[in-house]
């Protein structure tokens, strides 16, 4: 949690120096239900994360540098600058890259936990979906399938209270979003997602669950977007003092280290020692970041397909060297016979 | 008058639109209090309240089925999608219901679908798209994609006043860089024009949105440099397309180029190829050649995108290849 | 539901002499849900039915001739052969028509009873879906923004069982499809659907409920399909002797009639009568229905938009007169001072 | 060995790639035990077991999704559309998820869609569509278009060989009326290559799927009638295209003929005129010219139905039309 505070508190410092290429996205104060959530699966296990999970990345073994590196658009960042913020993924480590669309992940994990249980491998999925999200037909569709399926997925309701400026209130008429596994016939379970250990008990219970062989479990988990949507959005919808109360009295951060001091006697030295770990972590990793340079252009048209790897550019483009000259059509080329010659 | 940029123009279309005409609507999301995620429905709420500018969950499908609901029973709804990327998720209720409405079922759909559209904003390949070449396949929709303010304002009251589904695309890029003088009055632009952005006796580029002015600033470059006469055409609607004026352009200089910004294979470009070749092929001195983006997913890094996306450069070269056929 | 039962008899007749063009979908056994469903409502009122709430087209006024010149594809059917079997609607007399993609007249009628709600009329929709179709993305897109508005709407999910081969243990892992109103945030209601009284109390209560401005109310009404998904679907994917034990037991007419005999101390001359009025209403109509043409040709080019009219035939299509002539490109034309002169 | 139909081909192409590799397995909505809509995936169950071959809720965009999950998890997932209308459904999550999971995350996509297609069947505007112009229209799909029995199962088995997602195209029409002999061993089918399905001198007709027959008889009619020799080219693949193919048969004949039952603007016919243009239009002797639906939504009554789509007599008189130029 530390790190992940750290590290966007040092993507809004290069944002406002205009290195971040495009948005920034904040998780502040949700970072426990992204990092509790992370910790309660074994490493072959694969999670698919929102952009509001860079603390379940970090678990997985994203590295600050090529956080960085994708928010800058790097030439070596770990899309090469297809994608941008924090878009990608490393199934060997076991996370798969978010996209833009709304929750199309929620589909593409039961394919991907329908493949573990085809296979017989003890193996487990979590897909997070924001509040927002809940409303799209690819969220609907994907976890009925699973649940059909009995996947062994974890489907994890990550509700901040907005989807952009809009409010739970206008997202459902539901009373909570754990209400809908009922209706998918699916065990549901809600946990206050600020409460970092609370977050990991109720995540090992789904996990244990799909490991199990009892198929999916829809975890809500209460928690509360303190930025904008982006750092552009300056929350003017937001009831005054909402924020500050979530700030002083709900911060997860603070509540762990409260924990870690009053339940699990850390010290003050302790816990200095990993703020300490974590600024050097991050130190280090922006002045890495800064000097990869921008992607090659030519690497745009490589990858498409696997077969064949690369497009070539266009004809009108410079250094291309294939215009389109005027035609030679031979003298008498076009009736059958000359064709025959050639 | 005050100039206004491109999105003020669309603003002001939505604002007069719904005060001419109590059953036009507004739904979409965060379109509200919040004004939408490019502000282009500020002050819309305020103004008309939450009954006419509803703030919807993430549902596009939701939304675009609920607008033909609506206009089936006489409302005229002009929904906005986030980014017009978000167009795919209503696929099917777009292209299956709403399109066949009215013929199939003598269903009215009286409404706009409008959105921010297309790239050069490091958006990535979720927010940059130009998905224009589905819907303009799709018989029983209309698609307008204006290049200017002027245009984009007239053609919005246009679409909210039109009895069938019209996709508005917006692009984002234009929103805040270009200006333009309204004229005074109820000021509308017929659906189905293209207009003569620039005149020439050399060649033609035909094309639309963001290319135009691409297309524009190439035209001076080759005035300038090879003392070259283009006449550049800005499609405005894209369905139905003006037949008429891609005609009388390609007879007037025998020489088309046509340039988008969206991917070349089955973009628009060939169906503008073909319906040249229909009508006017005897005129062509030269094959009808196009530039666009190459076909590959939109890359979010700067050299990547610039890269991807046709530019003015691209527009001359090409341009002096034709000329020189 | 004697008229609904008499006149997919007669459509069967009609499919077998091959005078029906393409598929035929059968109601048996489903009358009730149909019939009692639509009679709730008052005539004000706006329902979307499936292909198989034939019951609740003809209590809203489809006439059995309207049918039939439908399902065999008739110049003057309602939709003037553009769509098939019962596929058409009449927004005066209240129905509007099916669509194949399943789930979309949900947000559909989501619009039409939000527009009923924005300009204050006192009326109220209702919508069918399938046990099927509860698991697209326009379904659950559908109610949740009908529930979230508060829309004067009822949704019936009419549990036949089967969605085409596939039973429901296969479409959903919930016990049951009303489970599902939780996650939407509105009252749902289980009823027998097989009974005609039931259907009618149950949808009452939600129609009244949606009239009060309470908004949505989920409805499962339970029956059976004893039919095949059409009629050249030979249900061996269905358990030996499920069919028999509901048409014996479970048959929504005979149970009617039961109570109109037992309770209502309806006579056998009064049902007989019924029986009469229905056969011959629907030999009247099936003689007029055979009598219509087709459709004309050039009809098949009107009405795409509402301007212009009607498309233009192609060129290379016989008696269109213009074929593409070889281009006329007089002498000098092509250059600009050339084509000033013109 | 016996002639077997299309669709059979189509199930024998299932069974061998299901035989040849465990990780095959199939999905799709009333697959198994009723053996699909068609009947395509007919005794599959009975062979393989219902964990390859699954029926599924009413979810194309679960199915789809979940397609392109067990793709990168080293699966080959081939899926059915119930009718290839319903890819309209999966619009978003072909076209954004699956079409740059490649690109954008390294992460392939190995999978097949596929359904029957096409009209002529009085199956009304849902169960008629040929959509394939949207999917051709983006980067990172491949689309396949079989007109005979033996390229049905030959590209089949090489769309399940491939690594990258391939929307099968299977025309619905052609399904039991049309009759091949299946090559001995293991028969595959390149993707991305055209077929000459004629040879001829005089004119060419470039083609796909049921038109092809239509443009085989009218060739037939036309060297009868004529004396005019017809090359008939059957595209098979459409995206990628056989470029090619395309521009050598147009230097051999100098004429060109386009012809596709799917509507005219934004249809396929467009691209491949504009790919003429640009590499042969010296070698063109006549505009090239279309032959395709009309621009509505496909009627199910007969006559409607026929009026609408593109016939044989259609083929014959636009040839003419072009030889005579
Ligand atoms: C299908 C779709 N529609 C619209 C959007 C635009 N959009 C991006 S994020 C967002 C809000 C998401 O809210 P939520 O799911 O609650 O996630 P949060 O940002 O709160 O973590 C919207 C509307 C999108 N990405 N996808
Ligand atoms: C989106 C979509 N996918 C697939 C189909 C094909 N299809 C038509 S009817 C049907 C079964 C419908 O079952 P259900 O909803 O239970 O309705 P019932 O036929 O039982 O009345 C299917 C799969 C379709 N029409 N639409
Ligand atoms: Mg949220
Ligand atoms: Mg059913």
């Amino acid at each position: 949690m530390r790190l992940t505070r750290t590290l966007e508190e040092r993507l809004v410092a290069l944002y406002r120096q205009t290195k971040v290429v495009g948005g920034l996205f904040r998780s502040l104060g949700q970072e426990a239900d992204a990092v509790g959530s992370a910790y309660a699966l074994e490493r072959r296990d694969i999670l698919s994360p929102l952009i509001r999970n860079l603390g379940a990345m970090l678990v997985k073994g994203a590295t600050p540098l090529e956080i960085l590196r994708q928010y800058m658009a790097k030439g070596d960042s770990p899309t090469r600058g297809r994608e941008l913020n924090i878009h990608f993924g490393d199934t060997e480590r076991g996370f798969i890259g978010q996209i833009s669309p709304l929750g199309d992940m929620v589909p593409v994990m039961a394919g991907v936990t329908l493949t573990f249980k085809m296979r017989g491998e003890d193996r487990v999925g979590l897909v997070y979906v924001g509040d927002g999200a809940t409303s799209t037909g690819a969220f609907h569709e994907g976890i009925n399938f699973a649940a059909v399926q009995r996947c062994p997925l974890v489907v994890i309701v990550e509700n901040n209270g907005y989807a952009y400026s809009t409010p739970i209130a206008k997202q459902t008429a539901a009373r909570q979003f754990v209400d809908k596994a009922l209706g998918y016939g699916v065990p549901g379970e809600q946990a206050d997602g600020n409460d970092v250990l609370a977050v990991y008990d109720a995540t090992k219970r789904a996990v244990d669950r799909a490991r199990r062989g009892e198929g999916v479990t829809l975890l809500e988990l209460m928690t509360y977007r303190r930025k904008g949507h982006a750092e552009h959005d300056n929350q003017s919808y937001v009831p005054d003092g909402e924020i500050d109360r979530w700030a002083r009295e709900n911060d997860p951060v603070d509540r762990y280290i409260a924990r870690l001091v009053g339940e699990f006697s850390f010290t003050k030295t302790d816990l200095e020692a990993v703020d300490d770990r974590v600024s050097r972590e991050v130190d280090e990793a922006t002045d890495l970041a800064e000097q990869s340079g921008p992607p090659e252009a030519l690497d745009a048209l490589t990858g498409v397909y696997a077969e064949p790897p690369s497009a070539e550019p266009l004809w009108f483009r410079e250094g291309t060297g294939g215009v389109v000259d005027r035609h030679e059509r031979a003298e008498g080329w076009g009736t059958y016979s000359a064709i025959e010659e050639h | 008058m005050a100039e206004i940029t491109y999105l003020e123009a669309i603003r002001e279309a939505l604002f007069e639109e719904m005060e001419r005409d109590p059953n036009v609507f507004c739904m979409g999301e965060d379109i509200g209090r919040y004004g939408g995620a490019f502000k282009v429905t500020d002050g819309l709420l305020d103004k008309f309240g939450e009954q006419r500018v509803i703030d919807t969950p993430i549902s596009e499908i939701g939304i675009v089925g609920a607008a033909a609901g609506a206009g089936h029973m006489g409302m005229r709804p002009v929904v906005e999608m986030q980014f017009i990327d978000f167009l795919a998720n209503a696929y099917d209720i777009l292209t299956n219901y709403v399109a066949t409405a009215r013929y199939r079922a003598f269903l009215p759909c009286p409404m706009v679908v409008r959105g921010p559209s297309g790239g050069y904003v490091r958006g990535g390949p979720f927010h940059s798209q130009n998905p224009e070449a589905g819907f303009v396949h799709t018989p029983g929709l209309k698609v307008v994609y204006p290049a200017t303010a002027e245009d984009a304002k007239g053609l919005l009251k246009s679409a909210i006043r039109d009895d069938d589904c019209v996709l508005f695309f917006e692009h984002k890029y234009l929103y805040r860089r270009i200006k333009g003088q309204m004229p005074a009055g109820d000021h509308t632009v017929p659906i189905g024009k293209a207009r003569v952005a620039r005149e020439g006796r050399d060649l033609s580029i035909i094309t639309y949105a963001s290319t135009v002015w691409k297309a524009l600033e190439a035209a001076e470059l080759l005035e300038k440099e090879d003392g070259l006469s283009v006449e550049v055409i800005d499609l405005r609607t894209l369905a139905p397309l003006d037949d008429e004026a891609i005609q009388a352009t390609v007879r007037k200089t025998n020489r088309v180029l046509i340039v988008h910004e969206d991917t070349r294979t089955g973009g628009l470009a060939g169906e503008i190829t073909a319906r040249i070749n229909e009508r006017s092929f005897a005129w062509l001195d030269a094959p009808v050649l196009r530039v666009t983006a190459h076909d590959v997913p939109l890359p979010y890094a700067p050299p990547l995108e610039d890269f991807v996306l046709p530019q003015t450069a691209d527009v001359v070269r090409a341009a002096r290849t034709l000329a020189a056929y």
